[in-house]
């Protein structure tokens, strides 16, 4: 089911599909559509090349260096990227910690940051989550101390994504815990290229490591650092949740992994005949695009209120939920897609420059490590319980 | 692609719910029903008074004109009242069909009766043998004389007791499935040969199975051209199609706020049960359902009007599916939820999970819309 | 997939099966196999029909006038006498009450009642619920005041099932509310042939009357219709809970039911083959039909618990809750097969001595009426959650 | 018929626990895959001296003639302890084969060694292209003098590397996915020809692709009756499937224990995450999903030995579609209720998502067996 554009729209569309065709290497492409692990390097010079076109950060402020797209023109954007297998953007710095500055910091910390998260100088990670702070993020004890013009952090932080290449982290803190666990929370910018802070990697059950535990010990870190006032953090830390509800759906993502499982299933066999033409295998994939479909229209019609002057409500939140669902429920089918060779679990496969013939098919080697890594969809970023609950509260009122 | 109601569209969502809210409560629904004909002709007329049964039929013929988008606005206020007036059957189907396959006479002869309120249409096509299958036509319209005579039977056509006219397909050539060589008629009801059983429908509308013995009608009596019927019916079917979706999505958002509300009352254990986490989750699954399906229909009824037909199918059929997964979801939960109370007849959810499940069988359930879809990709 | 009988066991079946092929009726059969009703004689014909063979109670003490048949004997039994559709014995008596006046009931009680059940002279009926107490059946507040050598009864029972049949009431009374609600609950037996009884009768989704409301106006009951203790009642009626788990699975009426889905799937056409071959409906009968092994196979093993002397655990509540969640997922299917017929509504078609033709095909009258009226499945008796309440507090210990 | 283990199988599920327990606990699986071969000799030599390795072999050839459900007695407590030793490759499929097939001398001479731990055995049957159909096979087997030569392709075959033998499948004669025209072959892993490619499973174990390039064997090599293969293969898949749901079953048993045991101990809002409604009624489904697919397996386990292809291929196929289902729920949810935790390698309980998923894809996923039961109905 097509998007019906207006002709203003279909130009733009052409547009981007023209640039991405022109400047997504081949070798990006393929890793991108495969699951495999990007370097550090290919993630930012892919970055540089689009903030050069002037497309890093579409929601930002033009004067800040955004652009001045409509929200189907956003969504159209994000399509077009997923299916040409353009790596997303890291969300840390252009969608997660920008908007916050942008928002609440200072006019210093606005001229220093945003430049270089425009021109990806800085990695950005989030130290949010903590050993015993995973769905009830308030109770965290990372605790700052402030000490004339610095605060000293300690604490643990983990199920930090990517914090191996990282060299900022935008940090929710605990100054004070005589109040409410929401208040007392304080939002700080760490550098974390000082002593005190170690970063140990975690393997997660498909065998990767992209997420890392931070271990924070008297690190320091200047007031001008904080964000906002000290003990709002939370409020802060809410808004950017409230942030680009839109974009956690992925729908521009899903649609490029359910074409890849379309044109696996076509090569498969099954008893003489491709694995497409199975009515069962047809009926799972009708099932999983039209849950797709509705979810894409979910999201323009939240798009075309947010155009409307609207936020996105609570309602949102379904967005998550449907959009982990629909990621989590394709690649579960491309399992079911390639048989037996699901059992081969050959990671360098998937590391830039291997270069022995595969075991099996080339697409398989990725895809049950990714079915496996996908299932972080539906417990990160409020799990989709917590989801939930917030729509039993916000929305239904129960 | 805009998905939010322009100022016409929101008008007339306000009025509409305001004359549900008003008009037709949940007893009066329960006397309309027993009413003549099963429904109210007072309401009838007012609808006519409010433009509502002109709305989507067009401007050159007494009609508003309006688009499939705008009906669905209405569509979703009638499913929120479970009104049982024969909108459907009269309005989609039946000056639907005229609108789609008939002459510019016999549009200037029927459509604007029906925009006023004083004629009433059915939509005579699926057969007892059909199933979901469109093209199954065993009906045969035989030649005689300059016209035809009609011999066959059609199965659960709604409201058709109290239509003046039946739309009758038939086949004038062909073979039981052709797509080839099925033929609209216009019957009058009262027309010798044509038989009606009647019955109420589980949900509460009224239906009859139609037979038809060497009816004879003359060659005006032809919708659209001879054997070419079949495009027409399926343009009419997909629109009738993502209209019960719109009116599923207003179905089921009364279900949804319903069971929350009696969530809020009903005290178990100490506490209303809507303190319950597993109980507050299937009401937040039951009201994402609605949402998902509701904003594919209005996405597939902004398709209908211009698409070709197989975007038209894939799109009406996707709402289909989602639809019937959503309305089952709901309806089923929605009595769950209400425990013991939700089995009884005068609490008005059970009324909305019949009419939902109804709506998925017509014109094709999900798994039907299903394999359409898919044979479509 | 065939039980594995022993020669005895396979015996017992084919003896079983001709006595049933040799007395039930064929119209009984036919409308307990599509699910018409049953008039109150035809119930009770039946049952003295199976009294007279001796099989009205077999799970009854043999001195009693059971059986002394093994567990599987007994699901031989009930899968039998489904498949054979022989209308299912009514449990208030035997299955329900009985057991209780067995275990707690005096001497009288037991030579009066236990007779009569077998005969079935008495039709009972059971008063739980309450407008006010449905999960929460302690809430329970029908209040009986001890007055001499009667009690005085007032209060309503809802949800009471062909009590416009019966002239006897297994009730649960409070008789005390100053303690914890379990207690001061009084277990008694009331004659409904009273004034003071009103029976009016609930009118369900379906448009059936078998459900009743049941006003208590200054019932007098005689002191000896109490069982057991005064404040006691709770227990017992646990105790009746816990009886006859196995039964409520009723794996026999669901293998019953598949065998008609088929049927009549080999009927209903669709693009000119029967619905049978099509491939998604085949998968949908596969999978209930699995469901049903599995759930078979847990009862049987729940039987050969207690015949090693094991009562069912807690673990039972699956066999209620997948027993209802296949039961309704059948009567879905059914609903599914049938297509366009499932709209017309024709309760005079399901009622004794209606002769008209049809609308549709003769088996389509019922089952969306029979869809809708059997949802109640998995609320009565303990709704779903319930029982899922149940085994995460008595099972898992959470 | 008995649902209720004998005392024969009540000692050996004590044991074999009491086993999992003292010497396999969740590092020392870790130190175990490390190691050559991916699994322990000296381990493997304890399992031959507690009569484990001798179970399922018949009496006369210095087995114990343990019936299936006495192996799946066994095989639920290896899946307890995510057992990675070959006792699938060596033991189900190898001897199984060599039991079912074998002519006495053949027997005689390998299934002693397998029982006492000398030999082992593995089963290279699927091929690269065979998905989940057992009876596509590309491989041939030419005459070649008095033997034959063997070239072609096995895929995923568990445990090659270190197996003595190689149970290979080949066709001497008829067209890829025949019935007949396959032949067993004995193949000394070390022959000239045969080449493995050796990699670790996503779930632990370890496989190869074995590539055969004109194999000589002599027709002594040849296990059964030439051509006639497929009876036995499929008896011995039927038995291995449902000897790993025996597995799952242990394998879900354990995975639900752990996570209830963490939903006790993880505290999130003040309370243990176990107090939250909808996550005790999610392990609640997982406990039901565990019970009814071992109940199903105990009872196909009953079955497999005594019935009729048909009667054993629909109990198998049966318990692998409850199994692969009952699988990817408790795998599934059991990883979300341990949330982020669940995700780490450290924890075991996505070691057993992954056994557990890799279980539903041997010898067929549950759509495969949902497939093949329906077209046995």
């Amino acid at each position: 089911m097509e998007l019906i554009l207006t002709p203003a729209e279909q130009k733009f569309r052409d547009e981007v599909r023209e640039f991405l065709a022109a400047n997504v290497p081949e070798d990006i492409k393929r890793k991108t559509m495969t699951g495999y692990r990007l370097s550090k390097e290919e993630h930012v010079s892919w970055q540089k090349t689009l903030y050069e076109k002037g497309w890093i950060a579409p929601s930002w402020p033009v004067e800040h260096g955004g652009t001045d797209w409509t929200p189907m023109q956003k969504h159209i954007f994000q399509e077009e990227c997923a299916s040409a297998g353009a790596p997303p953007v890291l969300a840390f710095g252009v969608v997660m910690v920008a908007p916050v500055i942008l928002k609440f910091g200072t006019q210093k910390q606005k001229d220093y940051y945003l430049p270089r998260i425009l021109r990806s100088d800085d990695w950005w990670c989030q130290g949010y989550s903590e050993p015993g702070s995973g769905s009830d993020l308030a109770s965290l004890r990372t605790k700052a101390v402030l000490n004339g013009d610095h605060y000293i952090v300690n604490g643990q932080k983990t199920w930090t994504t990517m914090a191996q290449h990282a060299n900022m982290m935008f940090c929710l803190t605990r100054t004070d815990d005589s109040g409410k666990r929401q208040e007392g929370i304080t939002f700080l910018l760490i550098d974390m290229d000082q002593p005190g802070v170690t970063v140990q990697p975690i393997t997660t059950i498909d065998g990767s490591q992209e997420i890392n535990n931070v271990f924070l010990e008297d690190v320091k870190v200047p007031v001008e650092n904080r964000v906002g006032e000290e003990g709002k953090g939370w409020t802060y830390a809410k808004y950017l949740l409230g942030h680009e509800r839109t974009s956690i759906a992925a729908v521009g993502r899903s649609k490029a992994q359910l074409a890849r499982l379309r044109d696996i299933a076509k090569v498969e066999q099954q008893d003489g005949r491709p694995l497409i033409e199975d009515e069962a295998f047809q009926k799972k994939l009708a099932e999983i695009e039209i849950d797709l479909l509705a979810l894409e229209s979910l999201v323009l019609r939240v798009l075309s209120d947010e155009s409307a002057g609207k936020g996105p409500g609570p309602e949102a939140s379904f967005l998550k939920i449907r959009g982990t669902e629909v990621q989590q429920g394709i690649t579960e089918l491309l399992v079911e897609a390639i048989g037996n060779y699901a059992h081969p679990y050959v990671p360098e496969a998937m590391q830039t420059g291997w270069n022995e013939d595969p075991i099996g098919p080339e697409y398989a080697a990725s895809i049950a490590p990714h079915y496996f890594n996908w299932r972080k969809a539906s417990i990160y970023g409020g799990s989709n319980e917590i989801q939930k609950n917030i729509i039993a509260k916000a929305v239904l009122g129960l | 692609m805009s998905f939010a109601f322009n100022d016409d569209q929101k008008l007339l969502a306000e009025s509409a719910d305001r004359f549900i809210l008003d008009d037709y409560a949940f007893e009066t629904r329960r006397k309309i029903m027993a009413m003549e004909g099963g429904f109210s002709r007072e309401i009838w007329s007012q609808f006519a008074e409010l433009g509502w049964l002109a709305l989507p039929i067009p401007e050159a013929h007494g009609g508003l004109g309006g688009s499939t988008v705008d009906t669905a606005v209405l569509m979703e206020c009638l499913g929120r009242g479970l009104v049982v007036e024969p909108y459907l059957a009269a309005v989609v189907l039946g000056a639907g069909a005229v609108a789609e396959a008939g002459s510019d006479a016999q549009k200037n002869g029927i459509l604007p009766g029906v925009a006023e309120g004083t004629t009433l249409l059915a939509f005579a096509h699926v057969e007892p043998k059909a199933r979901f299958n469109l093209n199954h036509v065993e009906t045969r319209a035989a030649k005689d004389g300059a016209g035809y005579a009609l011999t066959g039977a059609k199965a659960v056509v709604h409201n058709a007791e109290s239509a003046d006219t039946l739309i009758v397909s038939a086949r004038t050539s062909g073979s039981v499935t052709d797509a080839d060589g099925v033929t609209l008629f216009l019957i009058d009801r009262a027309a010798a040969g044509v038989t009606l059983r009647s019955y109420p429908t589980i949900d509460g509308l009224r239906a009859s199975e139609v037979m038809l013995d060497g009816v004879k009608v003359g060659a005006d009596a032809v919708l659209g051209e001879v054997g070419k019927a079949m495009p027409a019916v399926e343009a009419v079917a997909d629109r009738a199609s993502v209209l019960l979706c719109a009116e599923a999505a207003g179905a089921m958002d009364a279900a949804v706020k319903l069971t929350v509300e009696y969530m809020k009352t009903r005290v178990q254990f100490g506490r209303p049960i809507g303190e319950f986490q597993v109980l507050q989750h299937r009401a937040v699954e039951m009201l994402g359902a609605k949402e998902f399906s509701r904003a594919l229909t209005y996405r597939a009824a902004g398709v209908v009007d211009g698409a070709n037909p197989r975007e038209r199918a894939r799109a009406v059929s996707a709402a289909k599916v989602e639809m019937g997964r959503a309305g089952r979801k709901i309806g089923q939960d929605g009595v769950q939820l209400h425990g013991g109370m939700g089995m009884t007849d005068d609490m008005a959810v059970g009324h909305y999970f019949k009419r939902l499940t109804m709506i998925d069988v017509m014109f094709g359930n999900a798994d039907h819309h299903m394999r359409r879809f898919a044979r479509l990709a």
